[in-house]
Formats: C-alpha cells, structure tokens, sequence
C-alpha cells in the first residue's frame, strides 16, 4: 500500500493493520516526524513531483520485495504545511522472519531519503530556507547498492 | 517538451512547469541545459551550478548524458530531501 | 517501559505513544507475533523466569540507551499460553535520527532473543516441544559485540 | 541455596525450584551440577548433557566456573527462545 497525501495518518492503526497474518511472525515499523531541534521551527513544507514520487514509491516498494520475502509493505508519505511533532512518514514490512523485516524498512528509508522527489523547506518566522541534501543519506543508501 | 521545476530551481526560474518545443540540434540532458540557460535570467539563474541540479526524464532519475526528444518530460530540481 | 505481561497489548497504541516528541523525529517499532508456518500449531506456551527477566530487560535497555542517543524505549513482552496470530513482543525506540532508532531497535530485539530468560513451547495437537534456540539468533546478537 | 529450574529441565527434574544446603566442598557451578546429578534420577537426567543447559547466579547469566555459596540462587535452563 503506497500513499501519498496531504492529509495525517494514524501510525498505530497502519502498523496494528500489519499485524494480521499469522504466517508472518515479524512486522518492523519507522515513523518520522517533524523535528524541532531548536524550539524555533514554525513549519517545514513538503514540495513533491506528483506522479514521479508514486512511480519512484512502487518501484522502492518492487525492489524491497525482490530483495526479501515479505508478505506485505506500506509506504506513506505526506506533502504540504506540517508543524514541529506532525508525522511525515510511514514505513511497515511484515516477514516470517524478523532480519527481512528490519532491513526492508531501513532500505525503504534510506532509498526514500534518496530517490523518491521530495523537497523539505524551513520556516523560521517569517525566513524560508531549502533543507540541503544530507551526505549521510547518499551513505546509507549506499550501502545497499 | 513538458519541463517541471522544483524547490528553489521552481523559484529561480518562475514557474513550476513550461512547454517548449526543442530545438532539433539538442539531444541530451546537458544540451538541453546549456540552451535553457539562455532562455532567461531565471534559467540562467537556476542553471548557474549544473553540480546542484539532478535531472529525471519521463519521471526517471537520469544523468546530464541521457538523451532526450521533444516527446520527453524533463524535471530539474535540487537533490531530494523527504522521508 | 518495560512489561512483562500475560494481558494482550495495543501495538498501534504503544506506536502512537511514542509520536510524541517534536524534539526527536524517528520512531522505530518491531512487533512479533506467534507464527503458524505449517498451519498445524495449536498454541505456544511461553515460559520465563519472573525477577530474572525483569532485571535482564532493564539491562538491555539500560545498555541501549549508553550506545545510541535514545529519547525513549518500550519493551513489551508477554508470556503464558498463545495462540497464531497473537501478539508476543514489541519494542519501540525513538532518536532525533533514524539510524540511532533502527540499530537500537534491531540490538533489544537481537539481545532480547538471545539474553531475556523466556522459553517456548509449541504444542501440535496434543503434541508438545520446547523450541530449540537458533544459531542464526546467536550471530545475530553476535554482531553487536 | 535456591534452586530454580526452567522449561525441559524443569520437566526432568520434576519441580521448578527446591532449596537445598550446599555441601561446603562444592564452591563452582560446575561442583553443583556435578553434585545434583547424584540427587535423584530426574536431576541426572536434567544434566545428563551439561552443554544443553545454560546457568544464571542471582539473576545473572553465568558460567560453569561461576563461584556459588549458599545464599545465591542458582537457576538452570535451555538456550533462551523468546522474542
């Protein structure tokens, strides 16, 4: 399941969702939300190239299931005005077994963070800057390659 | 051609999306660049450092040597933030 | 928070409960559930020694937080008699960044398999065998060392 | 001493916990198991194999050098299976 929309989601309902397949003992779970680390972010929004951004999703999601046997992924994304605490996104992956799980949520996350068309921009006041692209990123997708 | 914009190169340029027909000399990502640069002082602009732009075409990620034709939709944007 | 239970627990409540920080952005979960592969199992029983169990999951946590910057941890895991499908464990962390809240998640479940004092036993009709602990848990735990 | 055993060895020995008083010559884990075995057929059979079994003082896992006294509870067990 790929979302992509402005509206919130509920990360507990997404991940208890997950939670019914009794041949599939191991769901793994990220969530990000906006990060204050100054206490002086008003807001952050999310500029995304629609049509692109499902494309790039399905084919992260395609990859993620030719690299481990999962029996279920979802990937939601959120764009438009958020505040400090809202959730931006959401990354599930059930298996059998709990490695898979955990590493096709990190290579979901590190991917997304690299491919998948999204632009963050700061407010601070009334000052807007473009969030720079993190070598840290590029390192942990790396990885995968 | 359909071109997109995002982030700061939708700023510089003006505008998020435009239609141009290509000239027929130009048959990659990089030429067509050069020639968008002489489009205007916002493409010239958004253009200035091709080491901060990335490319998809057709909705792809892409590099400066993939080739391109007036049928193609061509988007330049920053290096991606999300997630 | 550390339980260690028989009551059921809410996965999604839990994941809900740890979004609330707007100074840390990412929240990683895993959830394990009681796994059917043959489709024959009746019930598991989950056996543990109680104070033992409490101490060596307060230890982990503990260890936990001294090698990632970790803004809160939850372990849940229950014991006594369940059934496919049913809910065994959950752990949750938050950081201000992804890696710190993925390796820390991965580490308490990989320390949690191979450390906490729980045994299993699978019953198949009225046919009942202690799970046999996997070598695949050992190195997994292994590379944290 | 506190004595407690758990899953497969629980079952062999036929109880989960039992107090006993430590022979003042037995001072290792290793003495203890070695010293068990003789107390009944069920303990025999419980440490018939001392690879199987894994060991933890006071709540601690440990080893067969592990010293014990008489005020330490000593608990036996399989190879953990939880998670």
């Amino acid at each position: 399941m790929i979302h992509v929309q402005t509206e919130d989601f509920d990360a507990g309902a997404l991940l208890n969702g997950l939670l019914n397949d009794p041949a599939a003992g191991a769901v793994a779970t990220f969530t990000g939300t906006v990060r204050d680390d100054s206490g002086t972010l008003t807001a952050l929004t999310l500029e995304h190239y629609p049509g692109m951004t499902e494309k790039q999703l399905q084919a992260l999601e395609d990859d993620a299931r030719r690299r481990w046997p999962l029996s279920d992924v979802v990937i939601i994304h959120r764009y438009g005005r958020l505040i400090p605490g809202d959730r931006i996104v959401f990354v599930g992956t059930r298996a059998a077994h709990r490695a898979d799980a955990f590493a096709a949520c990190e290579f979901l996350m590190d991917w997304l963070k690299t491919r998948a068309p999204f632009w963050k921009q700061e407010q601070y006041g009334d000052r807007q800057t473009w969030v720079e692209a993190k070598a840290s990123d590029d390192t942990a997708a790396d990885r995968w390659s | 051609m359909d071109l997109f914009y995002f982030a700061w190169l939708r700023e510089k340029v003006g505008t998020g999306s435009e239609q141009r027909t290509l000239p027929a000399d130009i048959t990659t990502v990089a030429a067509l660049v050069e020639w968008l640069k002489t489009q205007s002082p916002g493409h010239a602009a958004a253009f200035a450092d091709p080491a901060l732009v990335r490319v998809a075409v057709n909705q792809d990620h892409a590099g400066l040597d993939a080739i391109v034709t007036d049928r193609d939709e061509v988007a330049f944007f920053p290096p991606v933030t999300g997630g």
